[in-house]
């Protein structure tokens, strides 16, 4: 059984550890935020200015002065920080940000990640999440195996234009977690529950790398 | 100390010009200028270059500029949200630069801080990269960024006082900051206008210097985009 | 939010090595680390190459690091007023590599901030230029100037939170802030550790995320070296 | 009469327009501050990170955590900012800080400045000097005419490391008032009273532009 957007975002969430600071994109990759395990301590960046990001508001406790990257109105919790977005990118530039996790239109085997443009159709831009690929050390893409029309996401090269080069370690996606090998490739470390090796191999265009058993994910 | 107080937007945009280049603070409509973009409707200047982070909404924001047709060029990172934009983008009738948003940030601030150009691992072998100059420092590839100066820089503080001295609220700080000081003439509309010496100078965000003009604004909106509350 | 609160300085230096590069806070001797500054004299590790805007006083600051032969080299925009740096110096003891200070501080910014150079116009034409790019824009010249990091980052600060976070007073905040952004290791001593939450995420000068460990520091001597009084 | 230091800092004070914020350099520049006409509202910036320098302080006033660029214990006007060394230099760099007024070892007819070292004795450094003088638009310097041992230090060239190139526009000594020329020379505005041309002439070994009466400093 294919893991739906709940189960990714619990897998990606058991790669946190204790003490990280962790760029969440929009999507799924916001869901992992619920499903930090308890005793583990990360902060939450938001790239329009707030480390810290704490639960949304109750109705009462709504301000507009603060957001998060998403647009949507947040809290802090005890400890934040708030700064400019100069400031910001100075975080994700200089290294300072552990974990960036984020959706993705498509992958290459050698760790390419195309997600902010379809030519000829609309262009919203990139927003941050090219300095953010281009930046942090640990990348961990959440996306759907296929698209909607059942094409892989997971390929030899980008088709689209791409938002990075060589900069995704990992991925999640509802039948697999995968590993970017440095010599290029797709290395399948699990496999969504009852989901064969089979399937995966059908489901990825780019090289996939299987090594012995592979085991289950466990959520 | 300098009192630098108009009496509104309309006293404070008053020299601005047909095809001036300006910057707009906030990110999404969160620390926006709204009292200064209504000046620019009121006064009707066209060919504007906007530097802002994103577009507006359709009815609100930088979105008013475009239904007006007074701007020419955008320079973003993110201009999703905004059907007319898309409509007069499609058409040919806006120039767009998308910019990464972190390398805008800098490229501003790079205009404020006299810094002409730097360089950043943003965009190497994307798109961005096209006609720029890559260069490696130890083992890792960089493009080559130039600054970005403005007119006039709109920003919007939460308190600020006759001095020009500027404090922001919460996450609407992002990129005033950096615009109020990469503008040749900088105007600062706040929320709450004080003498200057009641402001905690090791409390200001924005230092004076950087302001040329300062008022309080009147009636802000302040809509929010993506009212998510927790039940 | 995470815990960074080590015992004090001995425990949060307990890992440097001999040959370390390590940024020290502070002008002259407002807002440098004393702290940690008394925890290398006890560790006595030696061969150290220091980025810091000053050297010290004979007998306080990093002058005493150089008592005890402890430097190798200083990275500094201003070293007078230290009878034993010139002794080392003219006799070849000690390396000194003098950096204009508008470049330290930025080149120690861009540290931090991930830009691994940058161009800016001071020192053109002089010998701060030799060996290094010049190039024109918008009719000026500007030389291209490198990032300075750190193994070590030993800052100051007036109060600080258990997750880092930091706050400086008055003029004592100078090099502070983009040292604690450049250090892959950022010791931060503070006067006054109090409890994440306590301070107002709106006045942090220094965001946690740029601190490794934190101490409150003791007997704070901060000695003036121009005690001007109006009469 | 040639001028003395009070009376270098009074002639200088003239040049300052209602609004400008001004650097100060150590030594006569900084007695420049006694002398502000009344109704000029200005703002001394300090490289350490202070804009809006006030008087020494009392006794009771003094604190550690707050000195001028000179290493001086200083007071706050009321609206002045506080900030770090980055910010500082980002405002010089800019240029927003119209005025700069320093002091010389040497100026040259192309409006060079030597300021920082004299090879083969103690090296101190350039501090923000450097910075200063390749942003500000409108430097002035304050210095005596000739070195202690009568050597002009009005120059065709420098000849001591230079601190900025073709950078001062305009100069103060105890003898008179020089302006640099674009096309290079000390052209002389004004000069001490009770000072002839002849005298000012002998005093200077750069090319000295005179042209038509020249009329005595008022201070």
């Amino acid at each position: 059984m294919a893991l739906d957007k709940t189960g990714i975002a619990k897998r990606i969430a058991q790669e946190i550890k204790n003490g990280m600071y962790i760029n969440l994109g929009i999507g799924i990759p916001t869901l992992v935020a619920n499903y930090i395990p308890d005793g583990i301590e990360v902060v939450l960046q938001s790239e329009n200015g707030l480390l810290g990001i704490g639960p949304f508001p109750t109705e009462e406790e709504v301000d507009a002065d603060l957001i998060n990257a998403g647009k949507q109105t947040v809290t802090m919790r005890p400890g934040s920080a708030l700064f400019s977005s100069a400031e910001s990118f100075a975080m994700i530039r200089g290294g300072h940000v552990h974990l960036t996790i984020l959706g993705a239109m498509e992958v290459s085997e050698t760790g390419d990640i195309a997600s902010w443009k379809i030519p000829g159709k609309m262009v919203k831009g990139m927003g941050g999440a090219m300095d953010l690929v281009a930046s942090a050390e640990n990348i961990i893409v959440a996306m759907q195996h296929r698209s909607r029309n059942g094409q892989s996401k997971l390929l030899k090269e980008c088709s689209l234009p791409i938002t990075g080069l060589n900069c995704i370690k990992k991925i999640v996606t509802d039948l697999a977690v995968l590993e970017v090998v440095p010599e290029g490739g797709f290395k399948l470390l699990e496999r969504a529950p009852g989901v064969s090796v089979e399937e995966i191999m059908e489901a990825t265009e780019g090289k996939l790398i299987v090594e012995g058993d592979v085991k289950e994910v466990q959520i | 100390m300098i009192d630098k107080t108009v009496k509104g937007a309309d006293e404070a945009l008053q020299d601005i010009q047909d095809n001036a280049v300006i910057m707009l603070g906030g990110f999404g409509l969160c620390g926006i200028p709204e009292n200064s973009i209504q000046a620019l409707l009121r006064k009707g200047v066209k060919g504007l270059t906007c530097i802002s982070n994103n577009a507006g909404v359709d009815d609100f924001g930088i979105g008013l500029l475009l239904q007006t047709r007074q701007v020419k060029k955008m320079i973003s990172s993110y201009v999703g949200e905004n059907a007319e934009f898309e409509r007069q983008l499609l058409s040919g009738e806006l120039e767009v630069d998308l910019v990464p948003q972190g390398t805008l940030a800098e490229r501003i601030r790079a205009g404020g801080a006299g810094i002409p150009a730097f360089f950043t691992p943003t965009g190497v072998g994307t798109e961005v990269a096209e006609g720029k100059e890559v260069r490696e420092f130890e083992g890792k590839q960089y493009l080559m960024e130039s600054w970005l100066k403005a007119d006039f820089a709109l920003v919007k503080a939460w308190k600020g006082d006759t001095a020009g001295n500027l404090i922001y609220k919460g996450t609407a700080r992002n990129f005033n900051p950096m615009m109020a000081a990469a503008g040749k003439i900088t105007i600062a509309e706040v929320e709450e206008l004080i003498p200057a010496g009641e402001l905690d100078p090791n409390e200001i965000h924005t230092p004076g210097i950087y302001v040329q003009r300062i008022f309080e604004g009147k009636g802000y909106e302040k809509r929010i985009e993506q009212r998510t509350i927790r039940s």
